[in-house]
């Protein structure tokens, strides 16, 4: 989709605010976030691009304005109201009984199983690659143009790079394909490139001696 | 006399801490209910993104290839191997690549389109990493935002910038700085920073 | 315990109708101490456009359109000199141009880059005509719009958009309601609205 | 400039909230807004394409927030500050002073020759032809592309049909060229013709059995 979220490029943000001495969590339910994410991803509530597409869909001001793990926050819920995780009148009731009652925390409770699972994701983390029977259509060097035209559902093909030509510098092998993944039509497979280009192709005179290096999946490139 | 209709936007902007903490109460305790999380699962992995990850482990990784230029040929050839060697590796960084800084060369990494990061080696990212402006202005802007890092790598350098747009994770190999020759790998990894590593500044100068 | 860092913006939106009065009224004394600016300007051009200029002055072209076939030939020619015949016209509209609806043609004027409107036969534009809602769906999902308006103008009506990038200004003669024959202009007039002159519904059908 | 007033084709903003009795004022300090517009070009403070770019510039989060006259308001500080008539501490003061009195209302101040000029101005508006002796490019059924590419400064070349092929429909004659009038470069005087392009060009699927008109200046335009 064709969404706030699609910042490469654009206006009026403003100077990088970066103080020196940022905490790892700012709050402590950001730390209860942080976790839910491989939680409801373990309860089938979504996958990795569904997560992603769920926080495209925030309104485009609070988007902006939120803190970050808010985004994480707004797309749990859109999937976990979706699929049945979460009721969408008892997560407002309890919403308000805690927020007139700041002080209830929650008993704890344990559940050993998980964190064996949590330290071995931890630890290896997942695989995207899917394998892929077909020949990669590109090679190092080749020229490609980016897919122009707009975007109705989740996609990985950034607007700045929309219509601009670039050559392919690394092909990576076959993943899994964020615009069916995200969007139930399935995981697929597809080549992903590193694809160079020029800042001045980008960016115009603004763009000399820089060059923009982005991976784009196979079905985003045609040769230029 | 007022009689504002509706405003563009609905909702008083940004929400309270305490708002967004008692909504994350209400989802864990259904999560909790529905056993699909415990307390303790939050406090281990919160934990491990405190205690355990962050940018140490990219300077480890670093010294050791300042130290060594073998490992620095294979960090160069094959990141997450390399790093794996050195008990680096993990979650969001199943398959890392590291772009080496040279006299004509400066790398700076970033994601348009939401929050990639390399935690292996730098834990979890910083705010201003998945806030609009840096998203926005890194590509297009990137010695503007490196000068707000108080960094200008000169002009004759070529600046490459990194979208992270897939599940491949860059992270940047800072220059030796000079004055180090005869330095232990724990003196130079004292020097690399996180903004080094995500190529926003240079390493830090020997004092 | 919160350390939440800088927002990803400051300040607390929306401002309130109380800051935004203190801050004009400020503007104002300024203004006013440097002469350029009096309360009885305000007032005269604040009344213009709150009594004299509306949807009505629209109303009053499109049916005289309706009534007078040479008059309407006259505005679809040339809208600024047919409507400076009847008295209408002036800022906002100095080149008006009148899009005619038929049956295989529905009109729909935006301005997607800010809120340009054709004064002389609207007066000023409604909020919603000026909000994102708006002004980033007209363009794109222009059935979609007009459905939220309550009007869905046939799958096989090719549906045209008109974006008011320069100072050109344009709007919509909608079609004349069936059941209307023998009416007068004033009769017809009072089934024109300002959502038909912008080409989101048709006129009124009569009662 | 590529900022947030760019929204042609933008996801994520809702629906269209159209309340039936929306008044033609609806506080009053609008009145004063809209007639600090006029009142504000006649004291040289900016031109119609200076103030819309100054609307650009509002930060993406208000610019999305703010009430619609809140543009206007944040344009005339813009441009009043920069060109001496508003002195910014003076403002801030004198907004602080209105805050904690509220009820204390401006005098009564006159000033009939500007009442006059108003309605000279309401009846007749503006001329924003500025001849050109050139001829015109463009003929009507002739194809062209939108020139593609980011904008540093003011422009009306929207991102939506940046890169596109439409064709000629009108040929206007010559105006008032809003990219370098905004800019301090002078009125200029380019050609505007009514370009028309397919919703499948512009959109593809979902723009099917729908056309786009909107007006380019010469200069946006390249053979197609």
């Amino acid at each position: 989709m064709d969404g706030i979220h699609d910042l490469g490029g654009r206006h009026g943000f403003g100077p990088v605010l970066h103080p020196d001495d940022e905490p790892i969590f700012h709050s402590d339910w950001e730390k209860t976030v942080l976790v839910m994410f491989p939680a409801m991803a373990m309860a089938g509530a979504f996958n990795l691009d569904e997560f992603r597409h769920g926080m495209e869909q925030i309104p485009p001001h609070d988007y902006i304005t939120a803190r970050y793990y808010e985004h994480w926050i707004d797309s749990m819920i859109h999937y976990g109201v979706e699929r049945g995780v979460f009721d969408a009148d008892e997560l407002e009731r309890r919403t308000q009984y805690y927020l007139n009652n700041p002080d209830e925390e929650l008993l704890p409770s344990s559940k050993p199983e998980m964190v064996e699972t949590l330290k071995g994701m931890i630890a290896s983390g997942d695989d995207y690659h899917r394998p892929n029977d077909l020949p990669a259509k590109f090679a190092t060097g080749d020229r490609v143009t980016v897919v122009d035209g707009p975007s109705l559902g989740h996609t990985r093909r950034p607007a700045y790079v929309r219509g601009r030509t670039g050559t392919i510098a690394t092909l990576h092998g076959s993943y899994v394909y964020p615009d069916t993944n995200a969007m139930g039509e399935g995981e697929g497979s597809e080549y992903v490139y590193t694809v160079e280009f020029s800042g001045e192709e980008l960016w115009g005179d603004e763009g000399a001696n820089s060059t923009v290096y982005i991976d784009l999946w196979e079905p985003y490139l045609l040769p230029a | 006399m007022t009689t504002q209709g509706p405003h563009p936007v609905s909702g008083t902007f940004p929400r309270s801490d305490e708002e967004i903490a008692a909504r994350v109460k209400a989802m864990e305790s259904i999560l909790v209910e529905k056993d699909f999380i415990a307390s303790d699962a939050i406090d281990y992995m919160s934990s491990v993104f405190e205690n355990e990850l962050g940018p140490h482990l990219g300077a480890r990784a670093t010294a050791r290839a300042w130290f060594d230029p073998e490992f620095k040929l294979f960090l160069l050839a094959d990141a997450t191997a390399a790093c794996r060697e050195i008990d680096i590796g993990g979650i969001q960084g199943e398959e890392m690549i590291v772009l080496e800084n040279t006299e004509d060369v400066h790398n700076v990494v970033v994601c348009t389109l939401c929050s990639c990061y390399p935690w292996p080696v730098l834990g979890l990212p910083p705010n201003w990493y998945k806030y609009p402006a840096y998203r926005s202005r890194a590509v297009r802007d990137p010695r503007g935002v490196m000068a707000e890092f108080g960094f200008d790598p000169g002009d004759d350098v070529e600046v490459k910038v990194w979208d992270s747009s897939a599940e491949l994770r860059y992270w940047v190999l800072p220059r030796r700085p000079e004055g180090t020759e005869g330095w232990s790998e724990e003196e130079l990894a004292a020097l690399v920073t996180r903004d080094s590593l995500l190529g926003l500044t240079d390493a830090s100068a020997p004092e």
